[in-house]
């Protein structure tokens, strides 16, 4: 990250932030650390995938992690998330233990989804985290769906739907809106917004901002630095209150930038973007330094505890790594395990030469 | 035993399980306020109310995926199709997630979730309008695919599929609505998914055959007797899972097949049938497998082109005949 | 048709209504011509089905004719329109004779599509009618393709894409308008807003108007009462040079109301609308009367020419049902024509007995 | 001969197609200025400029139907899906429209539309990313389905689907675009659909097969090979228009066989491959025909239950032995 500015000229205005946004300074910190431990998870998912220990495709979130930590921060543990393949943050934030998904992206007994979903695939029934999708925009109607449920229920939850830019131009995003709007459900829609789908700007496939995709169906629409941690959070706080208390579904737009390539096969920049731009968003828009400079000017962080708790990040992102290496492989009887919930006794279900 | 029509054996089956289980609810165009476009709902708004009987705009794919989604969240939704010929639309919500969001997630998520409506060609409806489903659902494991014959199967099976822990897409025949038949009074009539049903008894040649074309079959099968020729007729009810066993059974008592069905033939459910039954049964069979099916075109409109299209009782007997090398 | 109004309050706002819309005389004639055709036509079609000369689904556009003959009236003779199973009407518009139609509807050698398709799939290649589709929506897409021929060509052309207000939530509908509008393709998305997708009003499942659709993609929209068919031919003419001077694509509501039921085995009320509201619709909103009250007003045309013009378009239906009766079934071969183009020498195409 | 790879070879089939006919346009997700997904258009779009080499949004249903619509309309359009997994959104367009337009409109509209992108299981893509669509694509009649497995095979089927006046889905092995091999040189090397290719001759047992499998049977036969066993390799090539005369004369040359796909086995190609040997040479048939396919699974992550879900040649070489009685 960049590197602390000890005589800014943004100490006047990051002066006074906590207050501003309504954080308080155990907040801010948490957030701090949540988001170092994302950061050092990916750097170790990253290496780990170098060295052939992950496989498949692999979705960092390095510089967007003020998405993952501000919005899902104000959630309940009973309230959902669910997001698209860009997610072992977002798993990590709403309470699965980095141990999991690691082991997940290993693809071993010991990962969330037993190693059968991979780095894509991540899922915490239990945590309220239901996955980690592949195809883009298919967790859209599915998060419609909890939202269903949640009204059905007549719960007091809410339920975050994250998706990528490019995800706005699916027509099921659209349908989604449409009904979510008609049946007034608890959806809030999250497009973290990092200007490329892929190698495909944004601007490129659309003509308009992306707060104008809910004017058809009357849900309100915002847009949030998604830079600056502590905005996300307070946004979300408010608007998680408004949505809870039955106000409907609303859209958000998270302003962010992705600072590695799309996923581990491409290369940072280069083809679509230049070299150039992505350090210089690295230099200004790092969620991390830019809440370090807000703390660091606040007075309740010093470059030692810094230190110390980036220190704690690495040791967890290691020690998710240890646990994902002494994982064991699935044992060969899984393959045929989970494709169906298996109630029924009858017929033969598979066609390969076993039967059930 | 009560005489009702499939229709009202759905709708009865509808009813009890919504009585049973308040988080079952149905999901789909016209479904509510309209009664069903084929009145398989009718009169459930009332009783149910419309939080649990939805009238789902024109979005096939979101609708069903919002199903797979309350279901991974613990509802148990039945999502109608107007007909199956829209689900193509929603494909991509039912073979990606519904049927391999179990897997997937490692065992995580059940997906207890019924699409269904009617499926197969009908009278003079056209290309798009107008054809057998089951492939498409049950080529990619996860989903199991019903396809009842019988207002009994009809009920028994509705029931079995909307308590059943995975998703099943549940076919009706488009043109069995209005079919009447014998239905068991019991107070909970449950036919288990995956069990066939032997339709007719026969000693010479096996009908094998699932959905609308049963009645074909036994039709068929009447005209066969009259010449001397007794043929079984086997309706799987369920393609997916497979009474393999029954299968087995016939094919090694009468060691003559046919099998009859209203989808194409390119890699249809036939397909699969005969494969498993050379396979499994090489040394019984005295004959090649021969399948009946949909001519392999899309269905035109007319009617004498409609008429050549779809599997005849002629067809039917003419297989089984050159089966039996007669 | 309700009873025309010999003493009308309406005779001073309609006085000058052909000036007022720039329309002449022989236009307005030639939209009262083809308007009755269509009526008549269609009625005739009814007629044919009730007594089984024409089967499976039959959706009449009985209340809906000043669309037809408004919109496509001012394309030229090689720009494309494209519809949905609605669209008996605006394919006799676009130039294909009532009888090839009607044939189709009976499913005879002579139909435009040799019999094939059926009431819900009349195409006429050359007459640039592109059908005739059954998937609510399915058409979208392709118009929006024929958009990008134009272009492509650098053709002077458009393509008018007609759909129901229920197709607006299909999601495909949102794609195409994107890519419409990121490519500035010629095409004129046109709704037919009857108020109801089969039973279901359109405010039940959508909570903003129709023209709202397109804002997320900076689409001009419209609305235009439909049922004026001076005030859409107006509309259209100004609309479609804007389009064909490469304006990119545009949105219009059409407002418009349907006198008969969605299709022939619906009831024209009941459920979901009352006997009195189609009575009031068909009083107050017939197409048909509206311009006859006009031209009365006008003074050009009185009841001895419109009764002529109305037993014209009475010949016509009847010449296209003897035409229909008088057309062969198709013969058995045709079962497999059509499949492929053909072209191909090798392999086995089909898979039930047959070999090409 | 040139040496290149598979994926060069695609590119010139595309380069050449292009030159040859403006009508012929490419559009899909990175195909442009990202050089594809999987590289297979690099280069295109400087030489042919943004209105023929087109990156599209996220909008398969919507892209696909745009590339029928600008058929029915005159062009030749080339509509390459970033993988097949996700043309399932788009099927209704594929099905629907682009496969039955000939038909339902009497035969006045061809629809000269090729859709291609890479399909079948890769390494570690996980449940959603790793199938083998083709039974999605050839179930309904009306649309043709190709599956090279050698740079020569991809060159010439590729130019001959941009040709083709049938909408054609070109699938392309995930895993072989690194894959080198011979392709001719000369000036319009075209090779007709629906014609198989022996890949390998033998007398002992055939293996049919298609696409990225085909590796995967020869290296099986030279395992065989080794144990005095001569494995015939039947490429089918096309799996749609299918050359049923080179499948029956080599099933009654071995009178043995086994079908290798990566397929899921429920209704695949293989079980149609087999309908047609047992109905058409049952005679000749010394044993039933087996299926070696993917295990009837969603594809998992794990590498070791992937590498146990794909075909194997161990799998291959075993069933071999099961039809010799060895
Ligand atoms: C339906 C579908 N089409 C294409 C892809 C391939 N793909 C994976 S991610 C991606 C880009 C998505 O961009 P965006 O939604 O902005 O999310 P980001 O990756 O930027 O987080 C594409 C095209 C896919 N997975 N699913
Ligand atoms: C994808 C799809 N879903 C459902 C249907 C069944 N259906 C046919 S027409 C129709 C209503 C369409 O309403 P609208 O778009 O308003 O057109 P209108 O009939 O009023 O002209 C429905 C639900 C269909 N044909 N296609
Ligand atoms: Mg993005
Ligand atoms: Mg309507």
């Amino acid at each position: 990250m960049a590197k602390a500015k000890t005589n800014t000229s943004s100490g006047a205005k990051t002066k006074d932030v906590l207050a501003c946004h309504g954080v308080t300074a155990k907040i801010a910190l948490e957030l701090m650390q949540e988001m170092l431990l994302y950061r050092r998870f990916e750097e170790k998912a990253e290496e780990n995938y170098a060295i052939g220990k992950i496989g498949g495709f692999c979705h960092l979130h390095i510089g967007q992690e003020a998405g993952a930590a501000g919005v899902i921060k104000v959630l309940q543990p009973e309230d959902y998330a669910i997001s698209a393949y860009r997610s072992h943050t977002q798993a990590i934030a709403k309470g699965i233990s980095p141990k999991a998904v690691m082991a997940e992206l290993y693809g071993r007994v010991g990962g969330m989804s037993g190693g059968k979903g991979g780095s894509m695939h991540v899922f915490g029934r239990d945590a309220r985290f239901f996955g980690g999708h592949g195809i883009v925009g298919g967790q859209v109607p599915l998060a419609t769906g909890i939202g269903w449920k949640i009204k059905y229920r007549g719960e007091n939850l809410v339920c975050v739907c994250f998706m990528g830019d490019a995800t706005v131009n699916q027509g099921g995003f659209h349908e989604c809106l449409n009904m979510a709007a008609v049946w007034e459900l608890p959806v809030i829609y999250v497009v973290e917004n990092n200007e490329y789908g892929m190698g495909t700007a944004f601007d490129r496939v659309s003509k308009t901002e992306i707060s104008t995709r809910s004017v058809p169906f009357n849900i309100p629409a915002s847009s949030v630095n998604g830079q600056n941690v502590l905005s996300t959070f307070e946004h979300f706080r408010n608007l998680t209150e408004e949505v809870r208390a039955g106000g409907g579904p609303r859209l958000v737009e998270l302003r962010t930038y992705r600072f590695r390539g799309h996923s581990m096969s491409d290369p940072v920049s280069g083809t679509y973007r230049s070299t150039e731009e992505v350090e210089r968003h690295k230099e200004e828009s790092d969620p991390i330094a830019i809440l370090r400079d807000q703390l660091f000017a606040e007075g309740v962080l010093d470059q030692d505890t810094l230190e110390e708790m980036d220190a704690t990040a690495k040791t967890i992102a290691a020690e998710a790594t240890d646990f994902a290496d002494e994982s064991p492989m699935p044992e060969p009887a899984a393959l045929y395990e989970n494709v169906w919930a298996e109630t029924n006794a009858h017929g033969r279900l598979f066609f390969d030469g076993r039967r059930t | 035993m009560a005489t009702m029509t499939y229709r009202e054996a759905l709708n009865e089956a509808l009813r009890e399980e919504m009585d049973r289980d308040p988080d079952v609810f149905l999901m789909g165009e016209e479904v509510a306020e309209y009664d069903g476009a084929y009145k398989v709902s009718k009169g459930l708004l009332d009783v149910f109310g419309d939080q649990r009987v939805v009238d789902a705009p024109i979005s096939e794919l979101g609708f069903a995926g919002l199903g797979v989604g309350a279901a991974m969240a613990g509802l148990r939704p039945v999502i109608e199709f107007m007909t199956f010929n829209f689900a193509y639309l929603a494909l991509d919500q039912i073979i990606n997630n519904a049927s391999k969001l179990c897997y997937m997630s490692g065992g995580q998520f059940k997906v207890p979730i019924t699409f269904r409506g009617p499926n197969g060609p009908a009278l003079q409806l056209g290309a798009q309008h107008s054809q057998s489903c089951e492939t498409y659902f049950l080529h990619a494991p996860g989903c199991k695919v019903v396809t009842p014959a019988t207002p009994a199967d009809a009920k028994g099976l509705l029931k079995a599929s909307i308590r059943d822990d995975d998703p099943v897409a549940f076919m009706e025949g488009e043109l069995l609505y209005n079919f009447k038949g014998e239905v068991p009074e019991e107070d909970d009539f449950v036919i288990p998914l995956g069990v066939a049903d032997l339709k007719r008894v026969g000693s010479d040649v096996s009908i094998i055959t699932h959905g609308k074309m049963v009645h074909v079959a036994l039709q068929a099968s009447d005209k066969l007797e009259s010449e001397g020729i007794e043929a079984e007729v086997l309706d799987l009810r369920s393609v997916r899972p497979l009474d393999v066993d029954a299968i087995l059974e016939t094919v090694q008592k009468t060691n003559r097949v046919v099998y009859l069905e209203d989808s194409w033939p390119y890699a249809g459910t036939g397909a699969q049938v005969v494969s498993i039954i050379q396979e499994e049964a090489f040394d019984h069979l005295d004959a090649p497998v021969l399948r009946v099916t949909q001519a392999d075109v899309p269905m035109p409109y007319a009617k004498n082109l409609e008429a050549l299209a779809k599997p005849s009782v002629e067809r039917v007997v003419e297989s089984c005949k050159k089966v039996l090398y007669r």
